[in-house]
């Protein structure tokens, strides 16, 4: 990033992003669950204009806008930055937690008569804690700053998993805690090395001082395993499926759709933003075969699963495993590398939405069957068409069929794969389409089929049409105009301000 | 040697010891006092790097150490919540292995 | 002068550090418990002799806490002990 | 300076074989007993690095505080009776376990050694800056936790504060609003309540003293409520007091108090100085001792009720 | 007068060194729990004693040396009231 002022126009928006759901959390504490409920929907339309509102001001000075905490600017302060990709990130965070919000009052509300339920105060704390913490990953600008971010958000996610109390939810809890923190452990240890070399831990600072020698290999192996563990990246993704698959709809939606990206989006920082002198052929490749290796795993396992919720959980590997293909199509300062890192952005995004869409829409399937075993959804499409309707719509974007936010992402990918040569990536991208069609397939199949579904409890239109409504956007998405990726350069070291 | 270096090599051989035991013992408390150990390794590392920091008149540098009082908190928060989960699923399922494999066979008189 | 408290500092630490294979050995969990009280002690009293020799700031009340907090913890070990026994044979 | 090193080596030595016990020993309470031992060895090498601040805070979380919830923690397993776990792996997992641990510290040790001379440092930056934000404040660890870090800091807070709400959630549900399970179920003798009557009130002083001195000398927020939660549990240990019901009101703001406060006081840094987390020039001490006064009282609260769990419906109040 | 503070601190810290050293060899070396207990409180209560004591006349200020009494009493505090548990705790186990 080229050198800016600490504080630009509009910065002070990236704090409030940031306090408004962290004073939620307080305030909902201090009240009990009833007005926790209040305050969390509350706070979400006013976030999403906030959200909205910095990407105005990003895209109105056409640079990062930045805040220096206390007036102290890096390296001895903290500095707030907030370029297109944080802007975009913070507006889908603010629509994915509203739309699951709302989706969970039928859920979490507190009953009446009980002053106050365990269930429903975790869940409305948590939700807005997670939404802190991503909007701080989104805008945070100095690693130890992000670190603290990285923990607030484990700690709001892990109870989510067992909120429902049974034995097999704490497990998954347990077990993705313990992945979590040895994430954590892994990436302050990097964090040491990297202040012990440069005296910095600001992401501009650094950015300028940082050159390829061994410690700082060593510091960003440390930091991108970290990351890795908590964004469950094969072969660390073993904690994910039974976290997805056991939390609460509304939650898997948060957890899948949003908070293994908050972890991702820092290995992005990290690799493009700290570490742009860094020669990233060779990691780049590293983290690409990873990637590809999850989209094979995840997809195999996921067309396996006899669960529906399970069978998301893994296609959530599959997808991540996309993800890292921005790592070798989007380095560097080549003319290929703005298509990658918009294909890159574009999948975050895709799948974030049709996935929350899917987690939703499966908890509908769940909550009107009674089970979510995909052998029983004999004659359920017919039921309940809206929602099969979106689980339909959301694997379309899965699989990459146009005209879907997935078809678009894997669209970029190939033709950066293409331009730069680098063939090999277009194995997975389209081999792992095929297979996502192939458990999509396994969902419909049945629920398309004749026969009489016993629906047990009808769920609500309103939900019904939220789920729908993320299933939509996610296939808008395919529709962005030319002034959504140049929005997305702003601020991308080496962007040269074209955009593909 | 110097102080700083010989905290540092002691910082490692935490790290690592941690790190054995995070993998070799099935309890779960006792991974956790190993996390413990990996965690006390690194701040360590910080606590080196800030007394190497050393100058203007201070004979560290202020900020890794406030760093490190941060983490302090943050990995006795983590382990707390460990041990909720762990006592839970002891009462819940009356089995607290981690290890899929393992739910039903005796403990080795690993457990106090 | 600082030399040999820092050398007293040293011999104390020796010791308990020799103490502490009472901690090994045990055979009971109470004599594990001495040996720790010993270790938090002889701790304690380097820590006074190590600072005043070095001078350096602060230290008399970081002897403070660990005084407080060996005090602390050994009573949360009894308080297991003394409440196992007894009731911890099925 | 003949002596020292030689010191420095014995103690590295000692805090080396300390840890390697904990992770050897047989036994879950010889384990934890060998922790809380290197959690005091730890402090005097904290003390080494000239860093007292840390070897305190050190000594009373990762020795005590956290000595005393594993050992709580084991004593409940025993008493579900369901120390079920599986076995150890086998010989050869172990080898290459610690394989792979050598040569994780060995490459540790190997890049802490080749760290840059003369290292980088804030020191400078943050001596020039204590004539302004953190001004009056002799410890430049408490300028750096309340002013030039103020961020992280009142955010580390609000994950304490997760964390005691994760813990109670694991709770059951028709427990949800009582008190969690005490410390100690049988009354204790004489001689332990003896004890906690004498210490509770000496070290629950001694920990108001390390949080005052703090702002000028070693110690703070932070180290203080860690003392005070210490205390606490002694007295709770004892059953001289018993562990506040969650759903008490009381007990809801004491905890959110030192977030709260100091979200406030960054948010009116922005009218009175024109910043978040600015403070107005002259007042910066009192307005940070104001803030850790808060925060002291959220760490003595949490610290314990995250070591007595999540509530239990067998506990009356 | 320093020449006289500084035979004061050497003797007092070295029959403190002394203590710890016999109270130690009485841990390993005493054959069961009970005396090796006797052994325990007598030897570290008056070794950190004795090294306080020494400690005292190179205390910068009055407030540093009452700290580094209230250390000692505390230590003291603590030693007694454990050892009379561990005690208790030992003869229980033995019955």
């Amino acid at each position: 990033m080229i050198a800016q002022p600490a504080t630009t126009p509009g910065g002070f928006l990236l704090v409030l992003a940031v306090l408004l759901p962290a004073a939620g959390t307080l305030f909902s504490f201090a009240l009990g669950s009833r007005a926790a409920e209040k305050i969390a929907l509350g706070l979400t339309p006013v976030g999403f204009f906030l959200a909205c509102l910095v990407a105005m001001k990003v895209a109105a000075a056409g640079a990062p806008i930045a805040y220096a905490i206390g007036g102290l600017p890096p390296p001895l302060g903290i500095a707030l930055r907030a370029d297109g990709v944080s802007a975009v990130m913070m507006v889908t965070a603010s629509i994915i937690v509203a739309a699951a919000a709302f989706y969970a009052r039928a859920k979490f509300a507190t009953p009446d008569g009980v002053e106050e339920s365990r269930g429903a105060l975790t869940f409305w704390i948590m939700i807005q804690a997670i939404w802190a913490a991503l909007n701080l990953i989104f805008v945070g600008g100095d690693l130890f700053n992000l670190y603290v971010a990285l923990e607030l958000l484990t700690f709001a996610a892990v109870p989510l998993v067992c909120i429902d109390g049974r034995p097999e939810t704490l497990a998954a809890a347990l077990r993705y805690l313990l992945f979590a923190l040895f994430g954590s452990v892994s990436y302050l240890l990097g964090v040491a090395l990297l202040y012990g070399l440069y005296g910095t831990l600001d992401i501009s600072l650094l950015a300028q001082r940082v050159g390829a020698a061994p410690m700082v290999w060593t510091a960003a192996a440390l930091m991108t395993a970290g990351l890795l563990a908590k964004t469950a990246l094969f072969p660390l993704h073993l904690w994910l499926p039974p976290a997805h698959a056991n939390a609460p709809a509304a939650a898997s939606a948060v957890l899948s759709g949003l908070v293994v990206k908050g972890s991702f989006f820092l290995a992005l920082r990290l690799w493009f933003y700290v570490l742009p002198a860094l020669p990233t052929a060779a990691p780049g490749a590293v983290l690409g075969a990873l990637g590809a290796l999850a989209v094979i795993f995840g997809s195999v396992l996921a067309l396996r699963q006899a669960r529906l919720k399970l069978l998301v959980a893994y296609s959530t590997v599959a997808q991540i495993g996309y993800l890292f293909f921005v790592f070798p199509l989007a380095a560097g300062a080549h003319v290929w590398s703005p298509l990658g890192w918009s294909g890159g952005v574009m999948q975050i995004l895709a799948h974030a939405f049709a996935k929350a869409a899917m987690f939703l829409a499966a908890g509908l399937v769940a909550e009107a069957l009674g089970h979510d075993r995909i052998a029983g959804f004999r004659g359920a499409a017919r039921a309940l068409p809206l929602t099969f309707l979106t689980l339909g719509l959301g694997g379309l974007s899965l699989m990459g069929l146009p005209p879907t936010g997935g078809f678009e992402a894997k669209w970029l990918m190939l033709r950066a794969a293409a331009a730069s040569g680098q063939w090999i990536w277009s194995l997975p991208i389209l081999g792992g389409g095929l297979l996502a069609g192939g458990y999509v397939y396994r969902i419909l199949a049945p629920a398309l089929a004749d026969g009489e579904a016993a629906i047990q409890a009808r769920p609500e239109r309103s939900r019904e049409a939220i789920a729908l409504g993320l299933a939509v956007i996610a296939l808008a998405l395919a529709f962005a105009p030319q002034g959504f990726f140049d929005f997305l350069e702003i601020g991308r070291p080496f962007a040269s301000g074209s955009a593909p | 040697m110097n102080p700083s270096l010989l905290a540092g090599l002691v910082g490692a051989a935490l790290v690592g010891l941690g790190l054995y035991g995070l993998i070799a013992h099935p309890h779960p408390l006792r991974k956790l006092l190993a996390f413990n150990l990996v965690g006390s390794g690194v701040f360590l590392v910080f606590g080196v790097v800030a007394r190497r920091g050393a100058a203007a008149g201070y004979a560290f540098d202020p900020v890794p150490q406030a760093m490190v009082i941060t983490g302090i908190v943050v990995a006795f928060a983590a382990s707390a919540l460990a041990v909720a989960l762990i006592l839970r699923l002891a009462v819940a399922g009356g089995d607290v292995s981690l290890d899929p494999q393992a739910s039903g066979r005796r403990d080795d008189g690993e457990a106090e | 002068m600082n030399e040999i408290l820092l050398a007293a500092a040293g011999l104390i630490v020796v010791t308990v550090a020799v103490g502490l294979a009472r901690i090994l050995r045990g055979p009971d969990d109470a004599d594990r418990l001495m040996a720790v009280q010993l270790l938090g002690t002889g701790g304690i009293a380097a820590l006074l002799l190590t600072a005043s020799a070095t001078r350096v700031p602060g230290v008399d009340d970081v002897a403070l806490g660990l005084a407080l907090l060996a005090a602390f913890a050994t009573m949360a070990f009894l308080n297991h002990l003394d409440a196992g026994e007894g009731d911890a044979e099925p | 300076m003949s002596v020292l090193p030689l010191l420095d080596i014995g103690l590295a030595l000692l805090v080396v074989a300390v840890a390697a016990w904990t992770i050897a020993a047989r036994n879950l309470f010889a384990s934890v007993l060998g922790y809380v031992a290197y959690g005091l060895l730890l402090a005097l090498v904290w003390v080494r690095l000239h860093a007292p601040d840390i070897a305190l805070t050190e000594a009373a979380v990762g020795g005590g505080v956290t000595g005393v919830l594993l050992v709580t923690a084991g004593k409940r397993l025993d008493a579900l009776k369901a120390t079920r776990s599986g076995a150890g792996p086998g010989l050869r997992e172990r080898i290459v376990a610690g394989a792979l641990s050598a040569l994780v510290a060995g490459a540790l040790a190997f890049v802490v050694a080749s760290l840059p001379t003369p290292a980088p440092s804030l020191a400078p930056q943050a001596a020039a800056a204590a004539a302004g934000p953190g001004a009056g404040l002799g410890n430049p660890i408490t300028a750096v936790l309340i002013s030039y870090r103020a961020f992280d800091t009142m955010l580390e807070k609000i994950v304490l504060l997760l964390a005691v709400l994760g813990i109670w959630s694991v709770g059951a549900d028709d427990a949800w609003g009582s008190a969690p399970a005490p410390l100690r179920r049988a009354r204790p003798d004489g001689a332990m309540v003896l004890l906690a009557r004498i210490l509770a009130p000496i070290g629950a002083l001694i920990g108001v003293h390390i949080f005052w001195v703090g702002a000028d000398a070693p110690g703070g927020a932070f180290q203080g409520g860690a003392l005070l939660a210490a205390m606490w549990m002694v007295a709770m240990m004892a059953r001289l007091l018993e562990a506040p019901r969650i759903g008490s009101r009381a007990l809801r703001l004491a905890l959110i108090s030192g977030p709260a406060v100091f979200l406030t006081v960054g948010l009116a840094g922005n009218i009175l100085a024109g910043s978040f987390f600015a403070f107005p020039p002259g007042f910066a001490k009192p307005l940070i001792l104001f803030i850790e006064a808060f925060m002291v009282l959220s760490v003595a609260v949490a610290l314990p009720m995250m070591v007595a769990g999540p509530p239990d419906g067998e506990s009356k109040p | 007068m320093s020449v006289l503070a500084d035979l004061f601190s050497l003797a007092a810290v070295g029959a403190g060194v002394f203590f710890f050293i016999a109270g130690t060899a009485g841990l390993l070396r005493f054959p069961d729990s009970l005396t090796r207990l006797h052994a325990l409180s007598k030897a570290d209560n008056l070794g950190l004693g004795l090294v306080v004591l020494g400690l005292i006349p190179r205390a910068e200020n009055p407030l540093a040396a009452l700290k580094l009494v209230v250390v000692w009493a505390l230590v003291l505090l603590s030693g007694a009231s454990t050892a009379q548990l561990i005690g208790r705790v030992l003869r229980r186990g033995r019955e």
